[in-house]
C-alpha cells in the first residue's frame, strides 16, 4: 500500500509540476498553452537521451534548457494571438513533437521509445529503495519550484504578468514589455515543465510516445482552474484532487457488480468526467484564490480606521 | 422628502415610473441601492446626480433589470415590472442606455439600428416612422451604415446607443450619462433631443455628471448619495446649490 | 496522382466541415471552444447505427435521428454543465467540456463497448471518371456540407435569429434590453451545432469505423479547421476544413505520409503568422 | 487464504477491443481451478484486473496498484508491448512475475530476474510469416502499409529479409500514426502504385477504414493483413460486411485449432466453432501455467514459482491441456507439459514462447477460410 | 512667445479604411504647459493620442520629442520615455485592485524582472513602500482609498476613469496625455482634477488634455489646438480658438 502511495504521490508531484507551470504561463500571464504534453515530452525525451553520456544532472539542466529554448520560440512566434488561437498551435506543437518522436526512431526509439533511463543516485540506492528515491527528489523538485514560482507570483514581477494577463494594450501602455514579459513566463513554464517530463522519465524509466498524450494537458488545466488559477498553493491541492478522482475511481470500480470490464472501465473513465465538472461548479473561485497584495500590508492601523 | 398628493389612484395613474423601496447589490456584497423610493410624473424629466460611485448607474441598472432586485418594487406606468426580465421590460415600455458598453462593437451601425427593435414583437410605435424620426435626430449615423460600430469615436458610439434605445418608443427612458464624451455642441442637441423625446410623450429618468447640461433640461433633480436619495427638488432650485455640500452629505 | 490526392483531400475536408462549422458556432456566440464536439460526433455516430442497424430504418432517417439526439443531448450538457459555468471564462469552459467529452464517449463505450461497427449500407465501388475516383459517400457528404454551410451563413449573415446570435456573443446584458434572451439564443446554438454534429458523426461513420474514440480522432483537425478559418467564422471553417484536408492530402506527393499532420500546423503556424486571426476571422475590437 | 493474481488489460483506447475477451478467458481459469478445489491445498485464486487505457502510465499505476494493495502474485495480461515495457521494471522490483502478450522483442531482453514470461509470437518471428503468405499467394511485389508502433516496427525489416529471400521485391513502405481520422492517403500511397499485394499491418479500428477505402478506391492489389486487425475474433467481418472483407488474406500465430481442448475453450468462450482466439488464447494459458506453476512449486511466492514454469511448460512430460487435470497430476507427483489454448506454450530460457506456428485465413463470402499453416 | 515645443507632431496620417482619422495633423505640444485637443466628435483625437503612445502606427508624418524622433515606436518604449496617457474608455486592469493598480504603474522597478524579482527582494521591497506611500497620496485626492482592496473591475464608471488618470500620474511622467478626463467624473472631483492638473504643471509636467468639458479646458488650458476631420485646424488660446466662428459652428454649437 505504502508505496502504491508513493507511486501516486510521485505522479501527484509531477502533474503539481506541470501545473506550477501552467499556472505561471496562463494563470498569471494569460498565455493559453494547450501543448504541455509535447513540452512534457521533450524533457523526457531530452533527459532519457542525454544522460547516458552527459549523467542525470546535466541531462536534468538540459531537459530545462531544451524546453525554455523551445518555449521561447514558440512563444516569440505566436505572441500576437489570442487566447483560442494560442491554444490550437500550442496544440499542433504538441502533435508535431508526437509525431516527430514517433517517426524520427533513430533518435527516439521511435513507437518502442526508450527504456532503462538511469536514475539519480542511483548506483547509492539501496535495493528497494528507489521509488522512494525518487519521491524525495520529486518532492524536493516541487518545493523548489514551488517556492521559486511564489516569489515570482507576489513580486512585481508577478503583478506585471497579470497586467499584461488583463489588458496587454493598458499595460502596454504603463511601459510594461509586453512582449518581454510574456516571453519569459512562458519560457520560464517551459522549463518546468521539461523538469516534470524529466522527472516522469525517472520514474518510469521507460518512455515512449504514447505516454504524453493531450491527456495530460486536460489534467494540467483542469488542477489549474480547480485549484484556483493565479494561486500555486490552490494549485497543488488542484492537482492532488485530480489524482485522487483518478486513482480513487480505481477502487470505486472494484466494488460496482454487475458489469463486464469495458463497462467498469466506462464507467470510471465516466467518473473522472463528471468528477472534474462537479468540481468546477462547486468551486467557483478555485479552492485558493490568488494572492494580493493588500492596502493593509502598507498601511495596517490608519486603513482601518480611515 | 416628496410632496404626497391627496389622492393616491389618481397619481398612481399619472406616474409613469414608481420605484418603491428599491434594494439592490452585486453578487453577495451589501446593498448598493440601499432602499430607494422614487415617483416620476409621466412626459417628465428627473436627472439623478451625486458623487462618483454612489450607486446612480446601479440604481438604473435595477430598473432596467439587470441587477437583481434584492426588495422594492418598480412600476411603469401603474403595470408592476419587477419579476421581468430585462427583455420584458423594454417590451413594457421601458428603455435603457447604459454608460459603457452600450452599443454591439462587433456588429455593423445598421445591424445595431435593426436589433434595437426586431425582437420588440408587439411594441406599438415601432416602425419605419420612428425610425426616420430617430435618424433625423442623428444624422451622423446614416452615413456609414456598414461601418462597426466597435470602431467609431467615442462620442459616435453615445449617438447610436442613444439612436437605438429610441427607436423601441419608449414610454420611459433611462439615460446613463448620456452626455459624457460628446462634444459641447452634440451635448446641446442630445439635450434638445431629450426635451424633445419628452414633448413627444417619453418619460426620461437621466443619471448625468454635466450637472449644467442636465439642469438645464430636467424638471426635478434627486442626489442620490450612498445608495440613497439624499434630496429631491426643482431644477431650479438646484441650480443655486452648493453642489460640493449637496455631495459630501449635507443633504437639505 | 496529384489530382486525385487533392479530390481526396476535399473528401478529406469536407468530412471536417460540418463539425468544425459547429465548433466555430458554438464560439462564435458563446465564446468558448467546445472540447465536446468529438465525443458529440461519436454519439451523433451510434445513436445512428441504433436506428439504422439495430431498427433497421433507414439511412436518411437514422441521420435524422443522430441530429435529434445530439441536439438534445447538448441541451442537456448546456443545461447541467455550460449553463452553471457560464461566467467563468472561456479556458474554464473548455475544460468542463473536456469533462463533458469524458462523460459522452464513455456512456457509447458503456453501451456499445470498443469493438469497430458499420451502417447498415453496402459499400459502393468507385465512380470512374477521367482516371478520377469518387464515390457515393463522397458525394453525399459534399451536398450536405455545402447546405449546411449556405444555411447557416445565410442565418447567421442575414436573419434576426443570426444578428440575435452575434449581439448576445458581443454584450449580453446589452442584448437584453434589446429583448434578447441569452438564455433562448444559447440553446438555440446548441440546437442547432448539436444537430451539425449528428449529421456529421453519421458522415464520419460512413467514412470510416465506429468506435467510441473516432471522433476524439478528429477532434484536433476540427480544431484546427475553426481556427484556421477564424473562429466564429461559418465560411472560415469550411475554407479551413478544406484547406487542412487538401494540404494534408497534397503533402504526400513529398512527405512521408507518417508525417502529414505536422503539414497542418505549418500551415497553420504560418497563416496565423501573418494573419492573427484566421482566414476569414474579424478582428477583435477594444477601444 | 486466497491467492491474489491480477492482470492488467486494455479496455478503453485503441487496444480497447481487445480487452474484454482477455478477461473471460482468465476469469474461466479461475472458475475452474476454484470449482476444483483450488489450488495448495484448497486456497482459491482471486484475480484482480485492472484498466491499462492503452496508456504505459495507467498501466504503471495500475500495475502498482496490484502489487501492493492487492498484493497479487502474478501481473499478466498486457497486451500492448508500451505497457508491458513500463511496467515490467516495477514488477520486477517488486519480484512478481509478469506475463505478456505482446509482441516486441524487448519485452524479455535485458535482465528480467527470469520472471518474465511471453506468451504471444515475437515481432521478429510475424515478419517472415507474413512474407511466406506472399509468395503462396503468388505475389511478386509487395508494399508495406504499416501503423507506426513497436510490435509492427519490428516486423517490417524481417519481412523484407525473407520476402527477398523467396524472390519477391518491396515496393515501398508505408508508415502511418494511429488515431486518424481518414487513412486515405496512406491507402492511395500504398495501393496506388498497383503492387501485387499490400501487407497491411494493422489494428482492428484503423484496418476497418483501410479497407473500406481500399474498396471503395477499386484498388486491384491484394491485401495480407494481421488478423487482430482483419479478424478479431469477428469483429472485422462483423464491422465491414461480407463484400468488403472478400478476398482479404490474414495471418496470426495459431492455436492448436484440432485440439479438443482448444474446442472446448471456445465452446466455453461462447463463440462459434471454429472462431480462432489468439489474445483470449493467450490469457488462458497465463492463467493455467500460473496455477501450474504454483502447485508444482507447492509455493504462491513468486520467486518460488516462477522456476517451476518452465517446469510445467516443457517437455519432458505428460501432455496436458485441461488445468484441473493438469493440477491433479502435478499433485500426484507426475511430471507434466502443459498445451494451452494459446499455444503449446514451451518456453525458450527467456521466457519466450518458441515453435509458434502461424494460421493463414482468407475471407470468403463472409466466412474465414484456412488456408493453412506457416510453421 | 511659446516656450521650446517638447512634442511636435508633423503631417501625421493614419487612415482606417475610408475614413482618415488622422489627415495630416501638424501640431506642437509645449514644454511646461497644458495644452488643450478639441474638437468635434470623430476629429481624430484620440486616434492622435494613439499614434503619439505607440498604439496606431502613423502611416506618414513623424513625431519629434524634444527634436528625437520617435515615431511609431512602440507603446512601453513611449511609456519610458516618459509620454503616458489615459484612456478615454477605460481600460481597467480587471483582476488587479484598485491599489495594485496604482503600484504596478510606477517605471523601472527593480522587481519586474525575474533576477530582480528572486534575488533583489530588499530593494525592490523599499521601492514598493516609496510606491505604496505616493499611491496613497493619490488615493485620497481622487476619493478611492477606501476601495483600495477592490479589483478594478468592480468600480463605476467615473471610479475607474480616476484610478486610470491616478496611475498615469504614478508612472513618472514627463507628458501626460488624458483622454476625456472629466467625462462622467463628479463636478467636485472634477475640480480636483483641475488642481492637480495645475500643482503638477507647476511641478514642470507637460500636458495634454482632450476634452469636451469647456469650463475644465479653459480652467486649465494654456494653448489650445481644435482638430476637425483629422487636421489642425485653429489654435491659439482658449478665448481665441473658441471664438472662431468655424469653432463655433463645428464643435461648440450655438447653444454653448
Ligand atoms: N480602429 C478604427 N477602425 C475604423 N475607424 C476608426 C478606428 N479608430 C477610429 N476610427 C474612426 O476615426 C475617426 C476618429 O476617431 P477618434 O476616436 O480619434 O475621434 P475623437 O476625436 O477621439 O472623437 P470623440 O471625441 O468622439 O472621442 C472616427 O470617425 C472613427 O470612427
Ligand atoms: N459589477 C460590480 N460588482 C461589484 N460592485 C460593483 C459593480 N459595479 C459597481 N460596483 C460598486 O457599486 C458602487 C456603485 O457603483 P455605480 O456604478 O452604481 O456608481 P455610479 O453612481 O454610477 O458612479 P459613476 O458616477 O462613477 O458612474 C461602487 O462603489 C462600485 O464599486
Ligand atoms: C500483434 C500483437 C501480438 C502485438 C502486441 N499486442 C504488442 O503490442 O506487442
Ligand atoms: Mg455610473
Ligand atoms: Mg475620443
Amino acid at each position: 500500500m505504502i508505496s502504491y502511495l508513493v507511486t501516486v504521490i510521485i505522479l501527484v508531484a509531477i502533474a503539481a509540476l506541470v501545473g506550477l507551470a501552467l499556472n505561471l504561463q496562463w494563470g498569471l500571464a494569460g498565455l493559453v498553452n494547450f501543448g504541455v504534453a509535447g513540452f512534457v515530452a521533450l524533457g523526457a525525451y531530452t533527459l532519457a537521451i542525454s544522460a547516458p553520456h552527459v549523467g542525470w544532472l546535466a541531462g536534468l539542466a538540459l531537459a530545462a534548457a531544451v524546453c525554455a529554448g523551445l518555449s521561447m520560440l514558440l512563444s516569440l512566434l505566436t505572441i500576437r494571438l489570442e487566447e483560442n488561437y494560442l491554444a490550437i498551435v500550442t496544440i499542433g506543437f504538441a502533435e508535431i513533437v508526437r509525431i516527430l518522436l514517433l517517426n524520427l526512431g533513430d533518435l527516439t526509439g521511435g513507437a518502442l521509445g526508450i527504456a532503462d533511463i538511469p536514475r539519480p543516485f542511483a548506483g547509492i540506492t539501496p535495493a528497494g529503495w528507489g521509488d522512494a528515491v525518487i519521491l524525495a527528489f520529486a518532492l524536493g523538485l516541487v518545493v523548489i519550484v514551488f517556492a521559486f514560482s511564489e516569489a515570482l507570483v507576489r513580486s512585481p514581477f508577478g503583478r506585471a504578468l497579470r497586467a499584461v494577463r488583463d489588458d496587454a494594450t493598458a499595460a502596454a501602455a504603463l511601459g510594461k514589455p509586453v512582449l518581454a514579459l510574456r516571453v519569459r513566463a512562458f519560457a520560464i513554464g517551459g522549463a518546468i515543465m521539461g523538469l516534470a517530463g524529466a522527472l516522469h522519465a525517472f520514474f518510469l524509466t521507460y518512455i515512449d510516445p504514447s505516454q504524453f498524450t493531450p491527456i495530460i494537458t486536460a489534467y494540467a488545466f483542469m488542477a489549474v482552474i480547480a485549484g484556483g488559477r493565479g494561486s500555486n498553493l490552490g494549485l497543488v491541492l488542484g492537482a492532488g484532487s485530480i489524482m485522487l478522482i483518478l486513482e480513487a475511481t480505481r477502487f470505486l470500480k472494484d466494488v460496482i457488480p454487475g458489469v463486464d470490464g469495458v463497462q467498469l472501465s466506462a464507467l470510471r473513465l465516466g467518473m473522472i468526467g463528471v468528477g472534474i465538472v462537479l468540481l468546477l461548479i462547486l468551486r467557483p473561485e478555485g479552492l485558493v484564490s490568488e494572492p494580493k497584495r493588500r492596502f493593509a500590508d502598507f498601511f495596517p492601523p490608519e486603513s482601518e480606521k480611515a | 422628502m416628496n410632496s404626497r398628493p391627496c389622492d393616491p389612484k389618481a397619481e398612481e395613474l399619472s406616474l409613469a415610473l414608481a420605484v418603491s423601496g428599491l434594494r439592490a447589490g452585486y453578487g453577495r456584497g451589501g446593498d448598493i441601492v440601499c432602499g430607494i423610493d422614487l415617483a416620476q410624473k409621466a412626459e417628465s424629466i428627473v436627472a439623478v446626480i451625486g458623487p462618483n460611485g454612489s450607486g446612480k448607474s446601479s440604481f438604473i441598472k435595477t430598473i432596467a433589470g439587470l441587477v437583481p432586485t434584492r426588495a422594492g418594487t418598480v412600476a411603469v406606468s401603474g403595470r408592476d415590472i419587477t419579476t421581468l426580465s430585462p427583455a420584458r421590460r423594454v417590451a413594457s415600455g421601458l428603455a435603457y442606455v447604459p454608460q459603457e458598453a452600450n452599443i454591439f462593437a462587433t456588429l455593423t451601425i445598421a445591424e445595431n439600428l435593426k436589433l434595437a427593435t426586431e425582437f420588440l414583437r408587439g411594441r406599438a410605435g415601432v416602425g419605419p416612422e420612428q425610425r426616420e424620426k430617430v435618424l433625423d435626430l442623428f444624422p451622423e449615423l446614416r452615413l456609414r451604415p456598414r461601418t462597426l460600430a466597435g470602431n467609431l469615436s467615442g462620442g459616435q458610439r453615445q449617438m447610436l446607443a442613444f439612436a437605438c434605445a429610441l427607436l423601441a418608443n419608449p414610454e420611459v427612458l433611462l439615460l446613463d450619462e448620456p452626455s459624457a464624451g460628446l462634444s459641447p455642441k452634440i451635448v446641446g442637441e442630445t439635450m434638445e433631443a431629450v426635451v424633445r423625446v419628452r414633448e413627444a410623450g417619453v418619460t426620461v429618468l437621466l443619471v448625468e455628471q454635466n450637472v449644467a447640461a442636465a439642469l438645464g433640461i430636467a424638471d426635478e433633480v434627486v442626489v442620490l448619495v450612498a445608495g440613497r436619495l439624499t434630496l429631491r427638488a426643482s431644477a431650479a432650485d438646484i441650480r443655486q446649490a452648493d453642489l460640493a455640500g449637496l455631495f459630501f452629505g449635507k443633504a437639505a | 496522382m496529384a489530382l486525385q490526392l487533392f479530390l481526396n483531400g476535399l473528401v478529406t475536408g469536407l468530412l471536417l466541415a460540418l463539425p468544425a462549422l459547429a465548433l466555430t458556432l458554438v464560439f462564435g456566440i458563446l465564446r468558448f471552444a467546445n472540447f465536446a464536439v468529438g465525443a458529440f460526433l461519436t454519439l451523433g455516430a451510434y445513436a445512428a447505427y441504433t436506428a439504422n442497424v439495430l431498427l433497421g430504418l433507414p439511412l436518411p432517417i437514422a441521420a435524422a435521428v443522430a441530429a435529434a439526439t445530439v441536439a438534445l443531448a447538448s441541451l442537456i450538457a448546456d443545461a447541467l454543465v455550460f449553463e452553471r459555468l457560464r461566467t467563468r471564462g472561456s479556458i474554464t469552459l473548455l475544460v468542463a467540456s473536456m469533462g463533458v467529452s469524458l462523460v459522452v464517449e464513455n456512456i457509447c463505450r458503456f453501451i456499445f463497448g470498443n469493438a469497430a461497427r458499420s451502417f447498415d449500407l453496402a459499400v459502393a465501388r468507385p465512380i470512374r471518371w477521367n482516371g478520377l475516383r469518387i464515390n457515393h459517400e463522397q458525394l453525399i457528404t459534399a451536398g450536405v456540407v455545402v447546405i449546411a454551410l449556405v444555411l447557416l451563413h445565410l442565418l447567421i449573415t442575414a436573419s434576426p435569429l443570426g444578428r440575435a446570435m452575434r449581439a448576445v456573443a458581443d454584450n449580453a446584458s446589452l442584448a437584453a434590453v434589446r429583448g434578447v434572451e441569452r438564455r433562448t439564443i444559447a440553446r438555440i446554438t446548441f440546437a442547432i451545432t448539436g444537430a451539425l454534429i449528428g449529421l456529421a458523426g453519421v458522415l464520419a461513420g460512413l467514412d470510416r469505423a465506429i468506435d467510441p474514440l473516432m471522433g476524439w480522432n478528429y477532434q484536433i483537425p476540427i480544431f484546427a479547421a475553426a481556427i484556421l478559418g477564424g473562429l466564429g467564422s461559418p465560411i472560415g471553417a469550411v475554407a479551413g476544413a478544406l484547406l487542412i484536408g487538401v494540404a494534408e492530402e497534397m503533402s504526400a506527393l513529398i512527405l512521408p505520409v507518417s508525417f502529414r499532420q505536422i503539414v497542418s500546423f505549418g500551415v497553420i503556424l504560418l497563416l496565423l503568422l501573418f494573419r492573427a486571426n484566421g482566414l476569414f476571422g474579424a478582428k477583435a475590437i477594444r477601444k | 487464504a486466497e491467492i491474489p493474481v491480477g492482470m492488467v488489460l486494455p479496455f478503453s483506447g485503441a487496444t480497447g477491443p481487445y480487452g474484454p475477451d482477455m478477461k473471460k478467458a482468465a476469469e474461466m481459469v479461475v472458475r475452474w481451478v476454484n470449482d476444483a478445489g483450488g489450488i495448495l491445498g484448497g486456497r482459491p485464486l482471486k484475480l484482480f484486473i485492472e484498466d491499462s487505457e492503452t496508456n504505459p502510465t495507467v498501466g504503471v499505476t495500475g500495475t502498482k496498484k496490484l502489487l501492493e494493495v492487492n498484493k497479487v502474485e502474478l501481473v499478466g495480461g498486457f497486451w500492448g508491448s508500451p505497457i508491458a515495457l513500463a511496467a515490467k521494471p516495477i514488477i520486477l522490483a517488486a519480484d512478481k512475475v509478469q506475463m505478456v502478450s505482446c509482441s516486441a522483442n524487448a519485452v524479455t531482453e535485458g535482465d528480467t530476474k527470469g520472471m518474465v514470461f511471453r506468451f504471444q509470437a515475437k515481432s521478429t518471428s510475424w515478419g517472415p510469416a507474413g512474407a511466406k503468405v506472399m509468395k503462396t499467394i503468388g505475389a511478386k511485389t509487395a508494399v508495406v502499409l504499416a501503423q507506426q508502433n513497436p510490435f509492427v516496427v519490428a516486423m517490417i525489416e524481417p519481412f523484407k529479409a525473407e520476402f527477398a529471400k523467396l524472390g519477391g521485391k518491396v515496393l515501398d513502405v508505408v508508415m502511418y500514426n494511429p488515431d486518424q481520422p481518414s487513412y486515405r492517403s496512406e491507402v492511395e500511397k500504398a495501393f496506388g502504385g498497383d503492387p501485387d499485394a499490400v501487407f497491411c499491418l494493422s489494428l482492428l479500428t484503423d484496418f476497418v477504414s483501410i479497407a473500406k477505402e481500399v474498396y471503395r478506391g477499386g484498388f486491384k492489389s491484394k491485401i495480407v493483413a494481421l488478423s487482430i486487425g482483419a479478424d478479431a475474433e469477428g469483429k472485422f467481418l462483423q464491422a465491414v460486411g461480407p463484400e468488403v472483407a472478400n478476398g482479404i488474406y490474414h495471418l496470426q500465430p495459431a492455436p492448436p485449432l484440432d485440439a479438443p481442448s482448444y474446442k472446448r475453450f471456445v465452446k466455453e468462450m461462447g463463440a462459434a466453432p471454429g472462431t480462432v482466439f489468439l489474445f483470449a488464447g493467450n490469457a488462458h494459458d497465463q492463467m493455467c501455467v500460473t496455477a501450474l506453476a504454483m502447485e508444482h512449486a507447492k509455493s504462491s511466492d513468486a520467486k518460488v514459482w516462477a522456476k517451476s514454469v518452465f517446469e510445467v511448460c516443457n517437455p519432458p512430460g505428460e501432455e496436458v491441456d485441461d488445468v484441473v487435470k493438469g493440477l491433479e497430476l502435478i499433485r500426484a507427483g507426475k511430471k507434466i507439459k502443459f498445451v494451452g489454448a494459446g499455444a503449446t506454450c514451451d518456453l525458450d530460457a527467456r521466457g519466450d514462447q518458441i515453435n509458434r506456428s502461424f494460421l493463414v485465413q482468407e475471407i470468403k463470402g463472409g466466412k474465414n477460410v484456412s488456408l493453412g499453416i506457416i510453421t | 512667445m511659446n516656450p521650446s515645443p517638447f512634442l511636435q507632431v508633423k503631417g501625421l496620417t493614419r487612415r482606417y479604411g475610408g475614413v482618415a482619422a488622422l489627415d495630416g495633423v501638424t501640431l506642437d505640444l509645449a514644454r511646461g504647459q497644458v495644452t488643450g485637443l478639441i474638437g468635434p466628435n470623430g476629429a481624430g483625437k484620440t486616434t492622435l493620442l494613439n499614434a503619439l503612445t505607440g498604439l496606431a502606427r502613423p502611416e506618414s508624418g513623424t513625431v519629434l520629442l524634444e527634436g528625437e524622433n520617435v515615431t511609431g515606436l512602440p507603446a512601453h518604449v513611449m511609456a519610458g520615455k516618459g509620454v503616458v496617457r489615459s484612456f478615454q474608455i477605460v481600460r481597467e486592469l480587471a483582476s488587479l485592485t484598485v491599489f495594485e493598480t496604482l503600484l504596478a504603474a510606477p517605471p523601472a522597478q527593480s522587481g519586474e524582472t525575474v533576477a530582480g524579482a528572486l534575488f533583489g527582494r530588499r530593494k525592490w521591497w523599499a521601492q514598493e513602500r516609496a510606491n505604496a506611500d505616493l499611491a496613497r497620496a493619490l488615493l485620497e485626492r481622487v476619493g478611492l482609498v477606501k476601495l483600495a482592496d477592490q479589483p478594478s473591475a468592480m468600480l463605476s464608471g467615473g471610479q475607474k476613469k480616476l484610478l486610470e488618470m491616478a496611475r498615469a500620474l504614478l508612472m513618472k511622467p514627463r507628458l501626460i496625455l488624458l483622454d476625456e478626463p472629466g467625462a462622467g467624473v463628479s463636478p467636485p472631483l472634477r475640480l480636483e482634477i483641475v488642481r492637480l492638473v495645475r500643482e503638477l504643471k507647476a511641478e514642470g509636467l507637460s500636458f495634454g488634455i482632450v476634452e469636451h468639458d469647456m469650463h475644465l479646458v479653459e480652467e486649465v488650458c494654456d494653448h489650445v489646438h481644435v482638430l476637425a476631420q483629422g487636421r489642425a485646424l485653429v489654435s491659439g488660446t482658449f478665448a481665441e480658438a473658441t471664438a472662431d466662428p468655424r469653432v463655433v459652428s463645428a464643435y461648440l454649437g450655438v447653444a454653448a
